[in-house]
């Protein structure tokens, strides 16, 4: 392969890691040559813009072919381009909170800040359109690295320490997990392209193995389990949430969790799609009762022990432990709507989680408390608060007209859809969700019932912007999530993801 | 303006909220007779819909459907379609539960006038409260139905949390929990319905479930499936009704709840349960239902003792009237399990009965309540004496409760047991002590109040104007129903009678 | 037995003990220069694996790069060199697991044989990885980069001394 | 006429709708709205008397309501029995309105007490021309609800309170008899009305067991209105209420009504013999019983109250014994002189302001007018020949004998005598003698109340030969017109029987003249010789008690084990579950121990347990 | 030729796995924790080379990956290091078992 080969690749598609990468080293270069007194805004506008360029490159390649590069290495089809928008949008609202956060800390790594986390997107995004092991897999150190670093970033803070201490520790035996897993999927197979395992998943060789190729799968599940905090390697999520820097705490919560979403989607659904099971059938039916016991004790884990929480954002780290077990139901349904019920339900998950991590950040920062008592009589004080909080929280818990319980229904969809329908899973779900009722209306009334001394609260305007956004979005999407629908209908065809155009590709580069 | 009638009548108290916006929320007059205004409107525009509704005309009515949410499914079989409509009409059995609704929230309106504060928002959460409660019964499919039907769990759980009495908020839990039981076990029969048949309609699944079992088998609907979704709708509606042993939240909410708020509450919002049942219940698995009518009349008759039972020895008013509640309520479901024209109509009856009786009951003790600060059944005594008015309507309420002939509650009871007599007559002689035993309780607790030596209240005036009119309307509605029940019967046939069609083949 | 059978032996053995070394050593230090033992070992393994390149690598990197920082950590947080045995109860829990999922995945790694192909990886080894990451791998080879500078930039600001704090030393 | 006989009953509401709007009106001419309306009542119905005694009838129906396929049906029905009732109940609302005019002179409810009076009076007379059960059990329910407001008309009065409830409660029982038998009869038939229901029975349509069973729920119906044992306990506590009302409903109307409605439903029960015998014995026990109560009690209404429970026994015993006309006269003639007594009653009660007959005496010199007419009352009730409570009771013994059922005669015979001896004693004992208690401002009662005492005592003494064997069986002839068919014609059993009646009643009065009047024995004997006979009998047999022992404790209890059971049961489990909640919760936070590692190895642990699962599930081992 | 079996490289790499793992797991030193980790990425790199030469497919991309598998473990080392600094600055402790400020 030569540098015409290499020339030859429609490197634009990858424009939006590019703006991205390019716009993550300028903002380094940038940060070095600004004085230190001065002011990081421009670096937020930058970074900001550089988001929107992103996405207004995705949206521009909304009716591009599907596209791979350098055997799938990079990979631009409908479910990249699909949840790199969520991405994109949740790293925009994060960076928003994250130029509104203040803190000495902070403040004098803002323009590190801005740096890791698009590069943190980048690996992201990277995630997101890659069809190879090797790819996913640094895309993913990326992503965690960053991210290691950004809990840590208050570095005068005991808590942001410990936090990111606790998040390097578990995230590195994370990782040395998913890639042992790895290596015997690589190992089984002798390939990193997904598509090519999943065509060597087909050997008869491997019928022999079928309790390696199980244990590989759980174990890889298991170790990928860590990045969207559902069991078993969900424990560190709610001491690194509550130690990390809100704004942060909002990235893992939602953009961090989409990606290990999408990574375990790719991964996942394309590797073992023909791989034969213990008994030589579908290894994917096989599992399933795996996935949903691991998916309801995330459910109930999280739920459970959110119940005595009184820290918010520790509180907020059991929710999103829930929420992550339910966007694991959908992976025992093996249908087609798989997809858009977990991108719609990423896509509300996104604007309620952080539109209440807005609302947390605006609180605790007044209140210099992380106790739900900072909500009391909030109501009262600012119900322009208050109400959209009302929304996010009633979202969470999957009420009607928000935009969370058009996911929830599209979850219970999922599971079930096909037969056998799963009756415990989605009954576990609800009875969990009913426990979830108690801690999200449990800041409800505190915010409505319980009188507040506290002053009234100031929002500054990008954070009000952002609320706002958030919550007109939970709403319209609740209201009419054909919307979003008939957005991911009208414009991603989901056969792409299954669609291995490699052979063809390689042929017409070669030459 | 007819194809767009039902919605505005839905979202007509949004109206009210809007203007409430604008109004500053320290002035308590104008919000307050705002609020009255804002409920006046949707019953305005019922009236116009029952104009428009044909007496007697078969099938739903003013029908409305717009595509709202369809999503995609590929399939072995190729891309399927599950698309959810936006569909809402109404029959004889909706229509008269909507304007039940308008009525009662008119005058649970002009009974929140005893609100003592944040009148703003507590008039906002009504207003959606109603939105709730209309759609609930004007919806014609399942999503619809469901998302109403928890529309009305937030409204509710705020009013109950915030303006309710000593242990409001731990009611308010209680409501939310046990009714989030009832709509949990609801989603989940929903979009299984949904996945099998491919459709929320009540009309089509209704259709679809008569098919023959040929058919249904290939859309995997076995008959163990059926049976499954029927129990599981028929305890999730039975957390609604309340039926024993699901009832505990609502004795809760009954005595932490303001007194507008459980009027709606035991007026209406109860019913919803009994709607689901007859229309889920009666009206999609008609032979399953059948094969369950023994142990739903058994249900029935358990309910109607235990909660007369426990009614005879509480001590507090609300209390009596909440398991009167349950007692009633398992009248509706005795007329349900006759599954008979005498049956169901009695259990619509009783639905529309128990509404206004509860209502003007709960009405009633609010009022005393206010006077004096307290339910408990030893704070009163000779009330009659300097408040003539209010002992004599409550005396009617009591009577009307007990059911009386000339009042509505006797109408419904007589049906509910006649069509019961007819299938299971063993069981409904069982039944039958609880109407002595409603008449002991009732007496014991109307009596209480109103008869015997006086005691000093700390405001002992008789029913102000402004109270009067909830009371009066009330209590004309129940002689109305009472005395001429040819007006609802004569709405409900056709509804009832396609039911029963199923029900009896 | 052949040769390659008993390096594999030895390579494996010093592997193994470097590895047991550092859960029992109680010097902080001795333990990382236990596993050094190990790193170069693994090394070895590599080599009879026809993996000069990594072989080297790991040396490079592992057996110097790693264990260099981390011994400068140490040193840079000396606090308490002699590490105390955990409790009990966690050791034996945590041994549990790791033990059963020692022996799960043993059972099954024990037949694993796909025989042998004639494959000449060490031929060229070095150059043929080269071409492969500059080609093939451009993508995760560039990514590794902002990784790496990633790594860079969060380890300065993490870990670089605080001027005021010196300031305040002063 | 006929055809406005539907209006006889809305006449009393339109007074019960205008008193109640008129209801803070302190002007006492109020009464006249009653009186009038009531009286235009009573000369609707005496026509409607007179027409059906020409032999015409007329039953008119509507739809009330549609059910599916059935109609359920309203209108209103005039045959020979609800025509005599009409006049009977409008007469006696009447004269008792016009009566209340006086007693309830001063009341500061005035307008209300008429208002509830008018309120009866159309529930009654609605009653009386229902052509269908469930129109019947209707105005049934609702005349209840007219002496529920009457005797809780003192609302303030504990007592009174309290005897509200239980008759209401009481007679409720009652109605869920009524209920029961009417709509088994319903899926029977598939009718209400009277005449598909003996039609159907006369076509043997339905079981003989059935027709037993839905015989005697009805009767039970009628037990608990009429006051039959065992449910008998809440006429005598229905006292509490003002006299008027006891002699109206209490006495000659409401509970007559259970008399009537097994005479209106009479062929049902004459196609089960069962039935008949036990509504016969019901009947007899029921005439003793209450008897022997009154020979003791001290309150002049109460004994009156246990004397209108006998009598009304005894009018059970007759249609029990096939003594249709021998009831419904007996019935009839009972309405004139019970309403009479008690409103004698009322007036003496009214003069002394008490109604402890012991703290009365020597009232005959004060009261000229009342005294007489209670005597005529008394003498009426005892069976003294040539008064009308003679030629009845006569009527129903013979019946009584006739039927065969010899043990209920003697034992009618036996409580005729001791109907004789406690009405002398209470006449005696308020009349003749010293004055016991007060005598001041005692003088007789205004005309206003006086006339209808007197028209009442005239009809006591002539209503006697409404059905005669000596001038001619007017009333068996005028019946025979209606639906139902007269048992054996006429019984006329053995000349000896008007002479055992005769007898018995002399001989209970002249034991009361020797006890009471001469003092010849002693009062205390008969408590002296049997004290714990008497004990018991002065205590009602403690039948109230031994309800309270059982029913009402029973139902208290079970009542409280309810609550216990919600609190302890139904909460307990919910608590349960979310103490079991919380408890996870708890495991769950605990395991949250803040130390990376363990979550490191809880993370293994749940790879495991996974693996594990795999392993053993699929067959690793094998 | 070459007689060491596959499974004798997984068995070395399960090994090292197991003591790395059991390493992070217990030890209290922080510093030893992280190096216990990379001993696991380790353990990983063996079970890639030796996939490489000996499975179904061999080929040179096992030994690629574990080069990746190298750089990301030493940046990671250096990552958790400076965290750890870091923490020690503000702590003086690199005791694991000490960091349990949040819990619950």
């Amino acid at each position: 392969m030569d540098l015409d080969t290499l020339l030859s690749f429609k490197w634009s598609v990858m424009a939006p890691e590019f703006i991205i990468l390019g716009v993550a080293t300028l903002l380094s270069v940038i940060d070095l040559f600004m004085k230190k007194e001065a002011s990081r805004k421009p670096l937020a506008w930058l970074a900001g813009a550089g988001v929107l360029g992103a996405l207004a490159a995705i949206f521009m390649q909304l009716d591009t072919e599907v596209t791979s590069i350098l055997y799938d290495t990079y990979r631009l089809d409908s479910f990249s381009k699909a949840f790199k928008i969520l991405l994109l949008l949740g790293t925009l609202l994060v960076l928003v909170l994250a130029s509104n956060y203040k803190k000495e800390d902070i403040d004098e790594n803002r323009g590190e800040f801005y740096y890791l986390l698009l590069s943190a997107l980048l690996g992201a995004m990277m995630m997101a359109s890659s069809a190879d092991l090797i790819t996913l897999f640094v895309g993913l150190e990326l992503l965690s690295l960053a991210s290691y670093i950004m809990a840590g970033l208050e570095r005068r803070n005991k808590r942001s320490n410990e936090s990111a201490f606790k998040y390097v520790v578990s995230g590195g035996i994370a990782t040395a997990i998913t890639l042992f897993g790895m290596s015997y999927v690589f190992g089984l197979t002798g390939e990193t392209n997904l598509f090519l395992i999943a065509q060597n998943m087909q050997d008869p060789e491997l019928l022999k193995h079928g309790f390696l190729l199980m244990f590989a799968f759980l174990i890889t599940f298991a170790g990928l389990t860590f990045k969207i905090a559902a069991a078993p390697l969900h424990m560190w999520a709610p001491d690194v949430y509550e130690g990390a820097p809100v704004p942060v705490t909002a990235f893992l919560s939602v953009v961090s969790k989409t990606a290990g979403f999408v990574i375990l989607l790719r991964f996942i659904i394309i590797t073992f799609i023909a791989a034969p099971g213990i008994d030589s059938e579908s290894l994917l039916l096989e599992v399933q009762p795996y996935v949903m016991i691991l998916a309801a004790t995330t459910m109930i884990i999280g739920n459970v022990t959110a119940l005595r929480q009184r820290n918010i954002k520790r509180m907020f780290a059991y929710s999103s432990i829930a929420q992550a077990g339910y966007i694991l139901v959908p992976f025992v349904s093996n249908s087609s709507l798989l997809f858009e019920l977990i991108w719609f339900y990423l896509l509300a998950y996104l604007f309620m989680n952080i539109g209440a991590f807005t609302i947390i950040q605006v609180l605790t920062a007044q209140e210099k408390s992380n106790d739900i008592s900072i909500f009391r009589g909030l109501f009262k004080r600012s119900p322009w608060l208050a109400v959209p909080m009302t929304f996010f929280l009633l979202s969470l818990a999957g009420i009607p007209i928000t935009a969370g319980f058009v996911g929830k229904f599209g979850i219970f969809m999922g599971a079930l859809g096909l037969e056998p329908a799963h009756y415990w899973l989605a009954a576990v779900m609800m009875a969990t969700t009913l426990f979830s009722y108690v801690y999200y209306f449990n800041v409800i009334a505190v915010m409505f019932f319980r009188d507040g001394e506290g002053a009234k609260v100031s929002v500054p305007s990008g954070m009000a912007a952002v609320l706002a956004f958030c919550a007109v979005s939970t709403i319209i999407l609740g209201v009419m999530p054909d919307l979003a629908l008939d957005f991911f209908y009208g414009n991603f065809d989901i056969n792409e993801f299954f669609m291995n155009i490699e052979a063809v590709d390689t042929h017409t580069h070669d030459h | 303006m007819n194809a767009w009638l039902l919605s505005i009548l839905i979202f007509s108290p949004l109206l009210g909220v809007l203007v409430l916006m604008f109004v500053p929320s320290n002035d308590e007059k104008s919000i307050k007779w705002l609020g009255v205004l804002g409920t006046l409107f949707p019953l305005g525009i019922a009236l116009v819909v029952l104009s428009a509704f044909k007496m007697g005309g078969e099938g739903l009515q003013l029908t409305e459907k717009f595509s709202w949410i369809s999503y995609e499914v590929f399939q072995s079989k190729g891309q399927v379609s599950y698309p959810i409509f936006y569909e809402v009409g109404v029959n004889g059995l909706s229509m008269v539960l909507i304007l039940l609704t308008a009525v009662v929230s008119v005058l649970a309106a002009i009974a929140s006038f005893s609100i003592k504060q944040n009148w703003k928002s507590y008039f906002i959460l009504f207003f959606l409260l109603e939105m709730g409660m209309l759609g609930v019964f004007a919806a014609q499919n399942l999503f619809l139905f469901f998302i109403f039907f928890e529309i009305t769990l937030i409204p509710m759980f705020f009013l109950i949390g915030r303006w309710g009495y000593l242990e409001k908020e731990k009611a308010a839990y209680s409501f939310l929990i046990y009714n989030g039981v009832g709509s949990a076990i609801l989603l989940i029969v929903f979009v299984a319905l949904f996945m099998k048949t491919g459709t929320m309609n009540f009309e089509q699944l209704a259709y679809t479930f008569s098919l023959p079992q040929a058919e249904l088998n290939q859309l995997f609907i076995t008959k163990g499936f059926k049976m499954g979704m029927l129990i599981a709708l028929l305890v999730a509606f039975a957390v609604k009704l309340p039926v024993f042993p699901l009832h505990s939240w609502m004795v809760r909410v009954h005595v932490q709840a303001p007194p507008a708020i459980v009027m709606i509450h035991s007026g209406i919002l109860l019913k919803i349960g009994a709607y689901g049942v007859i229309v889920f219940g009666a009206g999609m698995f008609p032979d399953q239902f059948k094969s369950l009518a023994f142990v739903i009349g058994l249900f029935g008759v358990i309910n109607l003792l235990y909660g007369a039972f426990l009614a005879l020895t509480q001590t507090d008013v609300k209390r009596v009237l909440a398991y009167s509640s349950v007692s009633h309520m398992g009248i509706v479901l005795i007329g349900l399990a006759a599954g008979n024209e005498f049956g169901m109509t009695g259990a619509v009856f009783q639905v529309v009965s128990h509404g206004l009786i509860s209502a003007l009951l709960f009405f009633l003790v609010g009022a005393l309540y206010e006077r004096s600060g307290s339910s408990e059944l030893s704070a009163f005594g000779g009330v009659a004496k300097r408040m003539p008015i209010l002992a004599g309507v409550f005396l009617a309420g009591g009577l009307a409760s007990l059911g009386l002939p000339g009042m509505s509650g006797f109408i419904s009871e007589f049906m509910a047991f006649l069509g019961l007599f007819e299938k299971m007559p063993v069981l409904a002689a069982v039944g039958t002590l609880g109407l002595i035993l409603t008449a002991v309780y009732v007496l014991r607790a109307v009596l209480a109040i109103t008869f015997g030596a006086e005691k000093e209240l700390h405001e002992a005036r008789d029913l102000t104007s402004s109270e009067r009119v909830p009371a009066f309307v009330l209590l004309a509605a129940i002689l109305f129903i009472g005395i001429y029940p040819a007006w609802l019967s004569d709405m409900l046939r056709p509804t009832l009678d396609a039911i029963l069609l199923g029900l009896g083949g | 037995m052949t040769g390659e059978m008993i390096a594999f032996f030895l390579l494996a053995l010093t592997a193994i003990t470097g590895g047991v070394l550092l859960i029992n050593l109680t010097n902080v230090v001795h333990m990382v220069v236990a596993l050094i033992f190990t790193f170069i070992a693994i090394a070895g393994i590599y080599i009879t694996l026809s993996a000069e390149f990594v072989a080297v690598v790991q040396v490079l990197i592992y057996s110097g790069a790693i264990t260099i920082i981390m011994l400068f950590g140490i040193m840079l947080t000396r606090h308490q060199e002699k590490e105390k045995r955990a409790p009990r109860l966690k050791i034996i829990l945590t041994g549990l697991a790791i033990g059963l999922f020692f022996l799960i995945m043993y059972g099954k790694i024990k037949d694993l044989n796909f025989g042998q192909q004639d494959v000449e990886l060490h031929v060229d080894n070095t150059k043929k990885i080269g071409i492969e990451l500059y080609s093939h791998y451009v993508i995760p080879f560039e990514l590794t980069s902002v990784l790496l500078l990633v790594a860079l930039i969060g380890s300065i600001i993490l870990a670089k001394r605080d001027d005021d704090e010196k300031e305040a030393k002063k | 006429m006929l055809q406005m006989s539907w209006l006889i009953p809305l006449f009393p509401l339109l007074s019960f709708i205008l008193l109640l709007l008129f209801r803070k009106s302190k002007s006492e001419s109020t009464a006249w709205i009653g009186v009038l309306l009531t009286g235009i009542s009573l000369v609707m119905s005496v026509g409607v008397f007179l027409a059906v005694w020409q032999g015409e009838g007329i039953k008119t129906e509507g739809t009330w309501f549609q059910i599916g396929e059935r109609a359920i049906t309203m209108g209103f029905e005039v045959n020979p029995l609800n025509a005599l009732m009409l006049v009977i109940v409008s007469l006696v609302s009447f004269l008792v309105h016009l009566y209340s005019k006086g007693y309830m002179h001063g009341d500061e409810r005035f307008p209300v007490f008429f208002a509830y009076l008018g309120l009866f009076s159309f529930a009654m007379l609605g009653l009386v021309v229902s052509p269908n059960l469930l129109q019947l059990y209707m105005f049934w329910e609702l005349v209840g609800l007219g002496s529920f407001l009457l005797i809780g008309f003192y609302y303030f009065k504990p007592e009174a309170k309290a005897a509200a409830k239980k008759a209401f409660v009481m007679t409720r029982i009652g109605d869920v008899g009524l209920f029961i038998g009417m709509v088994l009869l319903f899926w029977q038939v598939g009718s209400f009305e009277y005449d598909e229901i003996f039609a159907s029975v006369k076509n043997g349509d339905i079981s003989s067991g059935m027709l037993t069973l839905t015989a005697l729920c009805i009767f039970v119906g009628a037990v608990g209105k009429s006051g039959q044992l065992p449910l008998h306990t809440w006429l005598p506590d229905a006292m509490e209420g003002p006299t008027p009302v006891s002699a109206l409903i209490h006495a000659a109307t409401m509970v007559a009504a259970g008399v009537y409605l097994v005479a209106a439903m009479y062929p049902l029960f004459q196609a089960s013999e069962a039935a008949l015998t036990v509504v016969a014995v019901v009947g007899g026990l029921t005439a003793i019983f209450a008897a022997s109560i009154g020979l003791m009690q001290k309150d002049i209404k109460r004994v009156l109250a246990y004397s209108t429970v006998s009598q009304l026994g005894y009018m059970m015993l007759a249609l029990g014994a096939s003594g249709y006309v021998a009831g419904i006269f007996h019935l009839t003639t009972h309405a004139f002189f019970k309403a009479l007594l008690f409103l004698a009653a009322g007036s003496v009660i009214h003069a002394v302001h008490t109604q402890n007959i012991e703290e009365m005496g020597g009232l005959w010199k004060k009261l000229r007018i009342t005294g007489p007419l209670f005597l005529i009352g008394a003498l009426a009730i005892s069976g003294v020949p040539l008064l009308s409570g003679f030629f009845s009771k006569d009527e129903i013994l013979a019946s009584t004998y006739a039927d065969g059922k010899y043990g209920l005669f003697w034992l009618a015979v036996i409580a005729a005598f001791m109907t004789a001896f406690y009405m002398f004693r209470l006449f005696f004992l308020v009349f003749t003698g010293e004055a016991r208690g007060n005598e001041k401002g005692v003088h007789e009662s205004p005309s206003v109340m006086t006339f209808p005492m007197i028209v009442l005592g005239v009809l006591a003494v002539v209503a006697g030969y409404l059905n005669t064997t000596w001038f001619g069986t007017f009333l068996s002839d005028y019946l025979a017109q209606g639906p139902v068919e007269l048992p054996h014609g006429d019984h006329h059993g053995p000349a000896w029987i008007p002479l055992v009646a005769t007898l018995a009643a002399a001989l209970g009065i002249g034991l009361a003249y020797l006890i009471y009047q001469k003092g010849t024995l002693s009062r205390d004997w008969i408590t002296r010789s049997f004290p714990s006979l008497a004990e018991v009998i002065y205590n009602k047999w403690y039948i109230d008690e031994g309800y309270d022992q059982t029913v009402v404790k029973g139902t208290r209890g079970l009542s409280k084990l309810g609550v216990l059971f919600d609190r302890y049961v139904v909460d307990g489990l919910v608590t349960a579950v979310t103490n079991g909640v919380q408890g996870l919760s708890k495991i769950g936070s605990r395991l949250q121990n803040g130390q990376v590692q363990s979550y490191g190895t809880a993370a293994i642990f749940g790879i495991v347990i996974l693996l594990l699962i795999v392993a053993l599930t699929g067959g690793y081992f094998s | 030729m070459s007689s060491v079996p596959l499974t004798a490289y997984l068995m070395l790499a399960l090994i090292l796995f197991c003591i790395g793992l059991f390493g992070a797991l217990t030890k209290r030193n922080a510093v030893i924790v992280l190096i216990s980790i990379e001993l696991m990425l380790n353990a990983v790199n063996i079970n890639l080379v030796a996939f490489a030469k000996y499975s179904i497919n061999p080929g040179l991309t096992g030994q690629i990956f574990s080069l990746f598998t190298i750089t990301v473990a030493a940046a990671e080392a250096a990552v958790g290091l400076a965290i750890l600094i870091a923490l020690y600055r503000n702590r003086q402790t690199v005791n694991v078992d000490e960091m349990d400020t949040m819990k619950r």
